[in-house]
């Protein structure tokens, strides 16, 4: 039941490291279905808020609901894709038979069929470290989608993909999406969020600065900290 | 279960063999200190108990533990010293004259130090000769706390003096330049007694077994093959009362 | 110098009682090995991925566990061992049952710390990923033990090590009893005693090789198969 | 029980002897663990790193070493410092010192295996860029003991459990000698030899709380480090 | 002397992998400073050509020369930045530390100068591993270019940096290459390859498929599968 952790509502969500506050009261409702993008400088806190959400991190402050479900209840209709993805060292297919629920591991075939929807059957008995990077990512995100999660969190998951295995990976998750699975995604890649994004949220210094339908942010954001970052332009 | 310094003779592995031919009876010998040997026969962990420490053994029989106590054999208690004698203890008239040379020559003694019928025997001695040896310890008087082999070790690593049962000091092999200095006083006489283990008090002990072993030990042929057992040509043990701290399980 | 070449002439020769020895002390220590490694690597896995109020201190105690006399491990077996002891109806004391038990004592602890350590290292790099993928329990702790198994045999050889070494509890335990209970450290101990210093080395020569062929055999099973297999 | 609350009076009666002993164990004990990570860490490190001939046969040498009979180790260093001795001279048989050889080398593989071990993993992730950056020899040895540190105290905790448990060797080239070379462990096995085996228990149960004490320090202070500076 | 590097010769450069021919007969000469780029689909091998430039891996055959050096004798002249920076277990500042050359170590103002050159001096005593992912990139581009390097090899530098970082990095290197060091770039971003790039290298399969200067590459690129790589229709 997809629908059944919408709407995502973050309320005040504070995090301080050190002397930091690196999450600042983040304020969010998501309340639509579809590809929801994560835009923002680098340490604007994107990673911070991703992993809250899927309940990696405690936030010192603030609360967090999926629908009626708290971030603890919901996490088995999550999967996320890190930014740097983590492999077991096994081989490509064992590490997606570890990561499968009970009743694919009974279906074989299911997990070739992975290994197919990312194009990496060739590489089904290579070891998953020994991969390239692009492999690697390709991998992890066959992974996650096992178990059809309701919610996917992918934290800048194309970054280091050749322009065709991005598109690969993105029509995977519009395919996801389409069949009724929330989409959360942080991408540095203006061209990426046009193409896949239903709204964008933009995050600044621990905050969200703005959240716009994805045709009116790349058209004129409201912000000028967002106009800034498009154009490549803010300071450091 | 058996002692360290009855068995670091060798004497086992010459009589379990003819034990084994006569009787048919298989024997499983534990070393440790008499201490140790008479504690654990309290816990029923053996079956006979072959000690020397004659009012420990007396004590462990009258506490009903021990079926009855017989003399065994008896070997003696000898000096060893560096051969250069620093304290010509060599040249003493008794023991107790050795001992004082020892104390008045400001020369080291290696002390077992750990309770056992050996150690008791010395403690004895350094009475009678009006001396106390605790307050040079660490000084003069070196407690090893160890068995008679590891204590020799040291003694004779330090060229100091030792008083050593007879039969484990003429199997010890590092002898170096060490030796008898001072031997064959009755004041010296070392005594095994053999107990076997109260079946009333420990089901588990195997009494028949134990009861062969003893008499056998205690019959002519036992005695005159402990009074055969030869090391370098010379005789360890001798037939009548000798002590050594050992419990025997029988198998 | 004379040492070696007693030790040589005792193996070439093929000494029956010295190969009786040989034969127990492995046998007894490899069992106590695969005990304490089926207890310790699962709790120092399991230790290094939960978190609970007090795992701290078990860890803690693990490590301090590692400095427990032989003597002491072994007096406490034996008091439990003992005819009058809880135990005692078992009739194990002196046997080389008991023995194994002994190091099972006492190597567990080091395996178990030892693979904390080791688990807890691979514990940040997986932790995330395991989260996310909820795999907690019984299938992580399994998991982390297959992902690290190289590593993992360096604990359990210094588990071995300490076992194949270990004299104080035996003796306690065991009793050095020839043909029985008779190990190599106690057989050097014993020829120590005797002031038989050279045969004393030989012995130690021997199991010293002895543990050489083990290390190799198990380190160079390691090194063919990471080489075949995954890094 | 018993052994307990035994223990608890010599504790709390602040018994000299007991303090004495226990100093000396404690001394021994630490100057041996100085010395030992002082040699073992570097070359375990060294060992991980470094590729020539022979290093494969370095490792398994270490590896196998732990696996050292204390009793061997301890007649080993009694033939040299015994008066006809090569180091005779330095009159050192039956003295601390004597003993704290003997300890340093018991622990020194057990030191250097352990680290070698956790090294090696942290150079499978560092080696490229430590290459590309063209640091090798002290440099890389350094650094990986520095970012390793924490991992370490583990190895070196192991090492001191095993000083501190230690009494073979230390038995033969200690001696024992009351005031002078007796330490815990020894100890233990005098009054075990005596038959004391309530007394023996109860300076096992002291030694162990030592043993836990200085585990709770090393570790307390390990993880107050990293909770307040770099995980 | 950074040009004493120049020309790069690589000559019939194969590895294999297990069964696989990861590199296959690379043939490739560099004789023109300035930035080359090297594109190529995922695990086409450009990571492994820019391990062997920097003696990281040694080939099973081929020879690669750099001016007159062999790769062994020139790596002082090299500085890498890799797809996952590694840093140590330190502060920001003392990862830069760390790295210096003596001389720089006796002057600590180079360092803060370096932290600022890439935005990260108010970074500096942060543990370096608590960074965000665009930060780390960031610090080890820093950390490479302390030693003054004639040859850089970045692979996938800017891979998740924001489009701010990006130009930061990319003007960084276009300093750098203006100084007279020779960069050789790996990268997916067309757009960034279109910024820097003087010449591209198309890597395909283990194999050069083709190199041209930049210009002449995105304009009409030579060979099939470089023009189906840019329209992201490689069939994977
Ligand atoms: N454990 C931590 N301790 C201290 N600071 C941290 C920690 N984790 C993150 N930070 C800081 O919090 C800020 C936000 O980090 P985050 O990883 O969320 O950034 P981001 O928006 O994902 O950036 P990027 O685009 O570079 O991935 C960064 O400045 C980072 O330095
Ligand atoms: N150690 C290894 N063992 C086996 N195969 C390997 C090893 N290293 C790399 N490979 C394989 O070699 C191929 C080329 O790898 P490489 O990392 O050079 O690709 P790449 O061109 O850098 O790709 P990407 O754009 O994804 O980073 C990949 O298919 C990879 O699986
Ligand atoms: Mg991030
Ligand atoms: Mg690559």
């Amino acid at each position: 039941m997809p629908s059944s952790i919408m709407p995502i509502r973050i309320c005040d969500l504070r995090l301080t490291k050190g002397e930091r506050a690196v999450l600042g009261g983040v304020d969010l409702t998501i309340d639509k279905s579809g590809i929801t993008v994560i835009m923002g400088p680098n340490g604007a806190g994107k990673t911070l808020l991703l992993r809250c959400l899927h309940g990696l991190i405690r936030p010192d402050q603030g609360q967090i609901t999926l629908g009626h479900l708290r971030v603890a209840d919901s996490r088995d209709q999550q999967a996320m894709v890190f930014q740097q993805p983590v492999l077991l060292r096994r081989t490509a297919l064992q590490n997606l038979a570890f990561a499968a629920p009970v009743i694919a591991k009974s279906r074989p075939q299911r997990l070739i069929e992975a290994l197919e929807s990312v194009h990496l059957a060739d590489r089904a008995h290579q070891p998953a470290r020994m991969l390239s990077g692009g492999e690697q990512q390709r991998l992890a995100l066959a992974r996650a989608l096992l178990g059809k999660p309701a919610l996917l969190l992918l934290d800048e998951a194309t970054a280091s993909l050749d322009p065709a295995s991005v598109l690969v990976i993105e029509s995977l998750v519009k395919a996801q999406s389409a069949q009724g699975t929330k989409v959360i995604l942080v991408s540095h890649d203006q061209g990426q969020a046009r193409r896949l994004a239903d709204d964008v949220v933009f995050m600044s210094d621990g905050q969200v600065a703005e959240q716009s339908p994805a045709n009116q942010f790349f058209a004129s954001p409201r912000t000028p900290v967002a106009k800034a970052y498009l154009a490549g332009e803010i300071l450091l | 279960q058996s002692t360290t310094s009855t068995q670091n003779s060798g004497l086992y592995d010459y009589l379990l063999p003819l034990l084994k031919k006569d009787t048919g009876v298989q024997v499983n010998i534990v070393a440790v200190g008499t201490g140790q040997a008479i504690k654990n026969a309290m816990r029923c962990d053996g079956d006979v108990l072959l000690v020397h420490a004659r009012s420990d053994e007396e004590k462990f029989v009258a506490d009903g533990y021990g079926e009855y106590r017989r003399d065994l054999m008896y070997n003696d208690f000898v000096i060893i010293g560096p051969k250069a004698d620093p304290a010509n203890v060599a040249g003493a008239g008794d023991v107790i004259e050795a001992l004082r040379r020892i104390r008045q020559a400001g020369a080291r003694f290696a002390s077992r130090g750990d309770d056992s019928g050996t150690h008791k025997k010395e403690r004895s001695l350094w009475q009678a000769a009006a001396i106390d040896p605790d307050a040079g310890s660490g000084q003069w008087y070196l407690e090893t706390g160890s068995g008679m082999g590891a204590t020799l070790n040291t003694g004779v690593s330090l060229g100091a003096y030792v008083l050593s049962d007879r039969a484990t000091w003429i199997s010890f092999a590092n002898k170096q330049d060490s030796t008898i200095l001072f031997e064959g006083k009755p004041a010296l006489f070392n005594q095994y007694g053999i107990i076997p283990v109260n079946a009333d008090k420990c089901p588990n002990v195997n009494r028949e077994a134990a009861n062969t072993f003893t008499q056998w030990l205690l019959s002519e042929t036992g005695q005159a093959a402990i009074a055969a057992y030869q090391v370098e040509g010379k005789q360890l043990f001798f037939r009548t009362p000798a002590r050594l701290h050992s419990t025997i399980e029988l198998k | 110098m004379n040492a070696l070449a007693e030790a040589f002439r005792l193996i070439i020769t093929l000494d029956p009682d010295l190969f009786e020895i040989l034969w127990l002390s492995i046998r007894v220590s490899l069992i106590a090995l695969v005990i304490a490694a089926v207890i310790g690597l699962p709790l120092g896995t399991w230790l290094a991925i939960t978190r609970f109020p007090g795992r701290k201190f078990c860890i803690l105690l693990l490590n301090a566990l590692m400095g427990m006399p032989p003597v002491v491990v072994g007096l406490i077996v034996y008091l439990l061992l003992s005819r009058s002891g809880p135990l005692g109806w078992l009739g194990l004391l002196y046997t080389p049952s008991a023995m194994i038990i002994a190091q099972v004592v006492l190597i567990t602890p080091i395996i178990a710390a030892l693979s904390n350590q080791v688990i807890e290292n691979l514990h940040q790099e997986y932790s995330d990923t395991f989260y996310s993928m909820g795999i907690t329990g019984r299938r992580a702790v399994v998991a982390y033990l297959v992902d690290a198994r190289y590593a993992l045999t360096t604990c359990i050889l210094a588990g071995f090590g300490r076992a194949i070494a270990e004299v104080g509890a035996v003796i306690i335990v065991g009793g050095n009893i020839d043909h029985v209970t008779r190990v190599m450290t106690t057989a050097i101990a014993l020829e120590t005693s005797k002031g038989n210093l050279t045969l004393a080395l030989a012995l130690g020569t021997v199991l010293l090789t002895l543990s050489l062929l083990v290390n190799a055999l198990v380190i160079g099973v390691r090194e063919y198969a990471a080489e075949r297999q995954y890094a």
